[in-house]
């Protein structure tokens, strides 16, 4: 199996300090991959690597075998690749499918077809009724569908979904969850940043547990569970 | 047609047949003025009100404009040839804009509505120094074509006309929704997949096109201008932000409702105040901006909907 | 040396001098203006009108109590910063917490603003032209150099030189206030982070009050420094507001120190410029770097203001 | 809400108490004429200054009985020195006051744009201050001008040069507006024509705080004369600031305008001593009426009326002359009795001629004035002269 996604040594440096070191790791075609870490671990920092709002300072990434390292976050997800955010950015006086509409002309330049799109990513993420509310009045838990309905109508290959359950109620944890798994078996690869362990490890194929910038542990969720580097970073975490 | 759109159409058409109302050339002189106003407003509004970049230097584009008339006449063509002036000046406005737009687009926040500035002046500047060809600080001046106010009516009515079709269909279409996305967050316009760069790029453009149009028709109706007439930073470039800002950014008539009541408003208090008319005018700009925050047309329609959403959630709940 | 080369020399030092110490009382408009946009974001666009108002201050207390435009410091400063505290306060803060679609209502404040103030100039003082006739307005002080030979004369200006020292010590006072103070640490972090300001504790209305006040003193000292070598009159304040703008540019927007250096190279780039490249674009040469600091250094001169 | 309401009752009273004011008409027989005056913006003290002598001369002739028995009454708009304002006023002026004639505007960019409005309708327009050559340039028959075109300001500078100065080199400094530009066009074509060597010919941008830099170049080049055209106060800022340089050429002179202003004295104070310069009128000149429009005026008004006001009070007599002779108060007979002017004014002798390219143009001998002793005397042409002229200056070190 090629990897669809791969980080070559991957490096990020800010001033002096240093976001994420050497990060190699790759994501396969049809799976979801976890990744986990402490708050400041350099998690999103290597989604904003790899969607581009940051060029690495040295290391390469490649999508489909092709170098997307320094290029621009619009042409990373014209390429296929897809985000979310942690802190949701929603188009916060545009209505909810106009919100999705935007990212639906990444792919047509007509309106008509932007809108058939946006439709249907917004029933697929179960939003219809909210449609035509503004995006900023939106509850959280909307905003973090929008997030999804958003990302899903530039129809990506690979989705970055930066923790989307962060915040949740229970019954909004399952629906999400449902949907993650509707997403993914449309056969959108997924790359998953998330805290809840529970959901995490109920859904991912593999895990990744970074600390410091550096990753500390790989392999299946079970495998980097009991890792005792991964159970000292977070009781380390919750001890500070 | 839509019911809704032919109530839009309305107000176009009352406009179209003011001069078979009135052949008042002062009353003309007020409504061209107006339309003039209208076409800056709107071409503002597409850059600031839609897509969120400031610009605290539009003069630069009209005065191009204006200039470019003005040297196409001074370098021996007849006065009536320069309403070509309407198209090149456009376009030498929109030639500066996409110069100062590669510049300044790359960074973020202030610098674009700054260097928009900057320009301006130098651009004054090199007006008011470069003698042979604009004439320096004495400026350019001819005689108007036409001496029936009627005409200039309707070559600035088609103008507001052609820029709010324009600006219409650009905005329902896809360069119309990036330029929104790229307002509220330009972070998340970017991960969606739009080139930032390239439609701020766009849009700038489209509003230096026009607002130079206005110039050149500014130097076909006056017949006059001078470096500190159309590059003022006072009376073109923070003018337009106000008209803009006043009528409502970033909706369909706030320029509109703007330019009239900057244009109209102010005379009327020139005519009737007196010496402490500006006085006034200030009073009246910081009184909109308190009890209008989005501008006159901005929040009637937000009151509007706010209190639709209201009722909608009485019924959900 | 020739009596060419020394000539060209003087030309030289006299062109450094009047630079410098121009840059000086530029630097001071430029702080105020930096200061405010640090911390609120918005382009004050009243701001020359808030030095047109000091200046009359400046000139009433001289004509009618014949205080010295110096020793009037004491009186403007305060009255401006009450004056800079209550825009913001009754005027500014309101605007800026309605919910609108672009954050510029603040900024088209101060343009209504500075049409009020100075239509009321007018109404009140009339379209007059003022001046302060104190005893040193051309007060020179020569310094004659000798250089291989032949002599240099060079000429200080008294009142530009005291107005570059009070400068001086208004702007040392401000970093040693910004730097040393709890309130001037508080504006600090308003001015990185306003809302993680917040969080932390510190009252940011207050805060955004007192670097109004701040700036609108500065900028008031800097009229009533400029009263004794200028001249007043309503309208007077446009041109100084458009070359804060640029200082504060050259500085990065909202650097203290970089604001100073924003304003020695205007002065310096304004008295060079005339002499040695053209008069008429004088005022173009402080825009010219602006944009070329814009292309190649865009945080500002000293690379360390925020975009 | 009571705050919002409030605030909003005072912004409605402060309207209407504006507008109430403004609606207190004249009464009894009148005949209105419109006046365009920038009262707001940059030129506002020099509208200012001829409203007050327009008003002061139409106070005195209906004081003594006004035209044919008929009150003259203006109407006084403010242009904010903005040409699409003037043409606006201009045009409510013509089209709906239907007033027969148009008196006034300050700039030149005013000036012309009325003209234009003025031609237009075929109403007569008379020109009081707008300099600039071009307005009396056009062909056009309803644009009469009182004050001389800004080529001529400095005739009277020039025959000094020829007759006393016999100056070999010159820097010529003007501020970059039409009339800098234009006056000191004017000088540099008369320089070059009569073998002055130009050696420095600078424009500069209105309201520099420092010109230093610049007067140091001067210094260095040496010229025998400095001469410069300066609106506002860069006049007493560029003397003051040679006088701090120590420039010592045989003599500055002005070309008018800020170098003629009361402000000027008291501003420069000893720096504008022996400063020349080229004006229109002076309180000295030998016209009947000029001293007494003088002191009138300062006692009316607390301050000194330079040339400006000079002009404006002269153009509403040159108004009621030309009323009283005119068959009717219409567009047309006003304006051949305006063409048939004729007469002595506060200001000087009115006649409107054609010459050259110059069609209805007023021309008059301009004077040259110095101060001497803290004061404007009259030192050239030699007759009318109130004082001896004093060349070349001394020099800034050997004064006291």
């Amino acid at each position: 199996m090629t990897a669809l996604l791969e980080l070559k040594d991957v490096t990020k440096r800010f001033g002096g300090l240093q976001a994420v070191g050497h990060m190699t790791f790759s994501l396969d075609k049809g799976e979801i991959l976890g990744l986990i870490g402490p708050n400041g671990a350099g998690k999103t920092t290597i989604f904003n690597l790899i969607n581009g709002f940051y060029p690495p300072t040295s290391g390469t990434i490649l999508f489909k075998g092709k170098r997307i390292d320094g290029l621009k976050p619009h042409t990373v997800c014209r390429l296929g690749l897809a985000r979310t955010f942690q802190v949701v950015k929603p188009l916060a006086r545009l209505s909810v499918l106009d919100n999705v509409m935007v990212s639906a002309f990444s792919r047509t330049n007509h309106r008509e077809e932007a809108r058939t799109t946006a439709l249907e990513a917004t029933t697929f993420t179960e939003m219809d009724a909210w449609r035509d509310v503004p995006a900023g009045s939106l509850p959280l838990g909307m905003r973090k569908r929008l997030e999804m309905a958003r990302a899903l109508a530039t129809k990506p290959e690979i989705l970055l979904l930066d923790e989307n359950f962060a915040g949740l109620n229970p019954t909004e944890v399952e629906k999400t969850n449902a949907i993650v798994k509707k997403i993914h078996a449309t056969g959108i690869t997924i790359l998953i940043i998330e805290h809840n362990m529970r959901v995490i490890m109920a859904i991912s194929h593999r895990l990744i547990c970074i600390n410091y910038g550096e990753k500390i542990a790989e392999g299946t969720p079970q495998e980097v569970a009991t890792n005792p580097q991964v159970v000292e970073a977070y009781l380390g975490a919750a001890h500070a | 047609m839509s019911r809704k759109n032919l109530i839009g159409l309305l107000p176009i058409a009352a406009v179209l047949l003011i001069p078979l109302l009135t052949q008042n050339p002062y009353l003309l002189h007020m409504f061209i003025l107006s339309l003039l106003w209208i076409v800056l407003g709107q071409s503002w509004n597409l850059l600031g009100g839609y897509t969120g970049q400031i610009s605290y230097g539009h003069a630069a584009f009209f005065g191009v404009g204006a200039y470019t008339t003005g040297i196409m006449v001074k370098s021996g063509q007849s006065p009536s040839t320069a309403w070509w002036g309407l198209l090149f000046g456009g376009l030498m406005a929109a030639l500066v804009a996409a110069f100062i737009g590669w510049v300044c687009f790359r960074l973020r926040g202030s610098y674009f509505s700054l260097s928009v500035l900057a320009l301006s002046e130098v651009l004054r500047l090199v007006a008011v120094n470069w003698n042979r060809l604009t004439n320096g600080a004495e400026g350019i001046l001819f005689i108007p074509a036409f001496t029936q106010k009627t005409y200039y009516y309707y070559i600035v009515f088609a103008l507001a006309a052609v820029n709010l079709g324009v600006i219409r269909w650009v905005m329902r279409s896809k360069p119309g929704y990036y330029f929104l996305a790229i307002r509220e967050d330009q972070d998340c316009a970017e991960s969606l997949g739009i080139d930032t760069t390239k439609y701020k790029l766009l849009s700038l453009l489209i509003s230096a096109f026009f607002t130079g149009a206005a110039g050149a028709f500014y130097m076909n109706y006056m017949g006059f201008i001078d470096p500190g007439i159309v590059f003022s930073i006072a009376d073109i470039s923070i003018m337009m932000i106000l008209v803009t800002m006043l009528g409502g950014a970033a909706t369909k008539w706030g320029p509109a409702v703007g330019a009239i009541l900057f244009i109209l408003v102010s005379e009327i208090f020139r005519v009737w105040v007196g010496s402490g008319h500006l006085l006034f005018f200030g009073v009246l700009i910081i009184a909109i901006i308190i009890y209008f925050p989005n501008g006159i047309v901005g929040t009637l329609v937000d009151r509007r909907t706010r209190k639709r959403r209201l009722r909608g959630a009485e019924a959900v709940a | 040396m020739s009596p060419q080369v020394a000539g060209q020399l003087e030309l030289l030092g006299q062109v450094l001098i009047s630079g410098i110490l121009l840059g000086g009382l530029y630097s001071l408009i430029g702080l105020g203006m930096s200061l405010i946009m640090g911390v609120m974001k918005i382009i004050n666009l009243a701001h020359g009108e808030l030095m047109m108002v000091a200046m009359y201050i400046t000139f009433w207390a001289f004509t009618l109590a014949k205080i010295d435009p110096y020793v009037s410091l004491l009186i403007v400063f305060p009255l401006m910063f009450l004056l800079g505290v209550s825009v913001q306060k009754f005027l500014l803060t309101p605007v800026m917490e309605a919910d609108t679609v672009l954050p510029q209502n603040q900024v088209l404040l101060t343009v209504g603003l500075g049409l009020v103030l100075s239509n009321l100039a007018l109404l009140f003082f009339t379209a007059n032209y003022r001046s302060v006739p104190v005893s040193y307005a051309s007060k020179t002080i020569y310094w004659d150099l000798k250089l291989g030979g032949q002599t240099i004369s060079l000429s200080f200006s008294y009142p530009f030189l005291v107005a570059f020292c009070i400068a001086g010590v208004l702007g040392a006072s401000l970093f040693i206030f910004l730097a040393k103070t709890d309130t001037g640490r508080m504006i600090r972090a308003t001015a990185q982070d306003k809302r993680a300001a917040a969080l932390m504790g510190i009252n940011t209305k207050r805060i955004t009050y007192i670097t109004f006040g701040l700036g609108a003193a500065l900028v008031g000292a800097a009229g009533a420094l400029l009263d004794p070598v200028y001249y007043l009159y309503p309208q007077i304040g446009g041109p100084f507001t458009s070359k804060a703008f640029v200082i504060t540019i050259l500085g990065g927007l909202g650097d203290i120190p970089g604001a100073v250096l924003g304003g020695l190279v205007l002065g310096l780039a304004e008295s060079l410029g005339s002499v040695y490249i053209s008069l008429g674009y004088k005022d173009a040469f402080g825009f010219i770097i602006f944009v070329l600091v814009l292309i190649f250094m865009p945080r500002g001169l000293l690379g360390r203001g925020r975009a | 809400m009571a705050k919002p309401r409030f605030m909003q009752l005072v912004t409605l009273a402060l309207l209407v108490g504006g507008m109430s004011a403004s609606l207190l008409l004249a009464q009894g027989k009148t005949f209105k004429v419109g006046v365009p005056l920038p009262l707001t913006g940059a030129e506002a003290k020099f509208g200012e200054m001829e409203k007050q002598a327009y008003e002061m001369a139409v106070n005195e002739i209906n004081a003594k009985g006004g035209v044919k028995g008929t009150n003259l009454v203006l109407d006084i708009q403010d242009s904010g020195g903005k040409p699409e304002t003037a043409t606006a006023i201009v045009e409510k002026f013509i089209t709906i006051d239907k007033y027969p004639i148009v008196v006034g505007e300050y700039s030149s960019q005013c000036s012309y744009a009325v003209a234009g409005v003025a031609e237009k309708y075929k109403v007569p327009y008379l020109v009081v201050t707008g300099a600039a050559d071009k307005i009396t340039q056009q062909g056009w028959k309803n644009v009469y001008r009182l004050n001389p075109p800004a080529s001529l300001y400095n005739m009277g500078v020039f025959s000094f040069f020829e007759n006393v100065a016999k100056p070999k080199t010159i820097a010529i400094l003007y501020e970059n507006t039409d009339f800098g530009t234009s006056t000191s066009k004017a000088m540099k074509e008369y320089c070059d024509a009569h073998g002055v060597n130009v050696v420095l010919f600078e424009g500069y941008q209105a309201g520099g705080v420092d010109f230093k830099p610049i007067l140091q170049k001067v210094k260095s080049l040496r010229p025998d004369v400095v001469y410069m055209v300066s609106y506002l106060m860069d006049a007493s800022l560029l003397m003051r600031q040679s006088k701090e340089l120590d420039i010592n050429p045989q003599i500055f002179i002005g070309g008018g305008a800020g170098h003629t202003l009361p402000e000027f004295l008291q501003n420069a104070a000893e720096a504008s001593e022996y400063c020349m310069s080229a004006t229109l009128w002076t309180p000295q000149a030998k016209y009947p009426g000029a001293k007494e429009f003088f002191d009138n005026f300062k006692k009316k008004f607390d301050k000194e009326p330079d040339y400006h006001g000079a002009e404006a009070y002269a153009a509403a007599y040159v108004l009621a002359d030309t009323l009283k002779r005119a068959k009717s108060f219409t567009a047309d007979d006003i304006r051949t009795a305006l063409s048939e002017t004729n007469m002595m004014t506060a200001f000087g002798p009115v006649k409107f001629v054609s010459w050259g390219k110059f069609t209805n143009q007023n021309r008059m001998d301009t004077l040259v004035l110095q101060v001497i002793n803290k004061k404007f005397e009259t030192v050239w042409p030699k007759e009318g002269a109130s004082a001896k002229y004093v060349f070349p200056a001394p020099h800034w070190r050997d004064r006291k």
